[in-house]
């Protein structure tokens, strides 16, 4: 991972994440390589408390496995446990 | 326009079910989720919902999908609200036509039981004793 | 006034559904069926729908306690339309209301289920080629 | 059953049966003691085609057993096939 390059990508934050961060979105310089190590990053950064395998992961308007690759421009979601209905 | 609507403003059910009575198809199963005065015993004021808009279309058009190929449904259509929402407000509907009624039963219980599981939406309880909380379904 | 009722007026679905929603119950699922332009590969015209009310309401009372005991149903509406219809009306309507989905679902598929086996209520199709039959379910 | 009195019951037709019957009700002076016997005697009358078994039976505005015992002045409808909803 290390000899990635880094890659700009747009974060939106909904719900419980939005509130614990105080955004709706930012711009994140990062060298993960998929939306999972992006999230670790991001929750040690923010501090946290949430199940990182409680967290589904959307790229560009549609969710995706936590393994998809990350590319730079991307727009990326992070879905905490829903309930809607 | 597709199956699925997100909305700040009040579900119309008798508009959106006008929209399935185009077509002669025998039998029509509709859903409506309106928001209870309790919730594990505690008493609810009003809820708000968060949605998140693009993903939620494209995640229900996958329902959508699954749907179509279980159960031989003629046509569909889906409104869940967001923002607050007062007690007894509809927060979901969903409506399906089919020829016959076994079809139009199993998939709206699909469409509503996926929904739930899937869809990139939220609810924040507000109570009547000042807290409030995000609900987790799973 | 019993949940049931027979009506030779065309059924309003908005205004059944309006007398469930006095309670704040969460679910309510209903059933419409309207007639369909064809059965059995044959073209309707039009058909004619005969009922014998007092059998009817009392057998439908003997569902409803039924469905009550199986499901956890908070309120029930029903109308089955008599006399001739046109096309795409509604010939039988069902809302049912409940707590949680499970049940307004199942109690609603069951009520259905139950009242084409057993309510006395004939079908007289008229089809396009001049002839007419009455229609047998089972 | 030759030693019962007989008994007088209102006969409603439905559907099918009635147009066979070509009325929608009659006075029916029988000494049937239950309601299947009264079809079956009815049924040779107006030469029904239709199986006395599909037939459901009901007293006083409630379906009841073909078993049941006929009294005078009873309400009686003979429920052929039925086909709502």
């Amino acid at each position: 991972m290390q000899d990635q390059p880094g890659a700009i990508v747009t974060v939106t934050w909904h719900a419980m994440l939005r509130e614990k961060t105080g955004r709706a979105q930012e711009e994140v310089s990062t060298r993960a390589a998929t939306p999972a190590e992006l999230f670790l990053e991001l929750a040690a950064r923010y501090e946290f408390s949430i199940p990182a395998d409680s967290i589904r992961f959307a790229v560009n308007g549609e969710i995706v496995s936590s393994k998809d690759g990350l590319q730079n421009g991307d727009r990326v979601s992070f879905l905490p446990p829903v309930s809607g209905g | 326009m597709g199956a699925f609507r997100l909305t700040t403003e009040p579900i119309e059910p008798f508009r959106l079910e006008s929209e399935l009575e185009n077509t002669v198809t025998g039998a029509l199963v509709t859903f409506a989720g309106r928001v209870r005065n309790r919730n594990e015993g505690r008493d609810v004021l009003h809820l708000f919902y968060e949605g998140a808009n693009e993903i939620a279309s494209t995640e229900f058009e996958h329902i959508e999908t699954e749907a179509r190929s279980r159960f031989e449904i003629e046509d569909i259509r889906c409104a869940h609200r967001i923002g607050k929402l007062e007690l007894g407000e509809i927060a979901v509907w969903i409506g399906v036509s089919a020829r016959h009624r076994g079809a139009a039963f199993d998939g709206c219980r699909y469409l509503i039981d996926e929904l739930k599981q899937r869809l990139p939406i939220w609810k924040k309880e507000h109570y009547a004793d000042g807290d409030s909380g995000w609900i987790n379904h799973s």
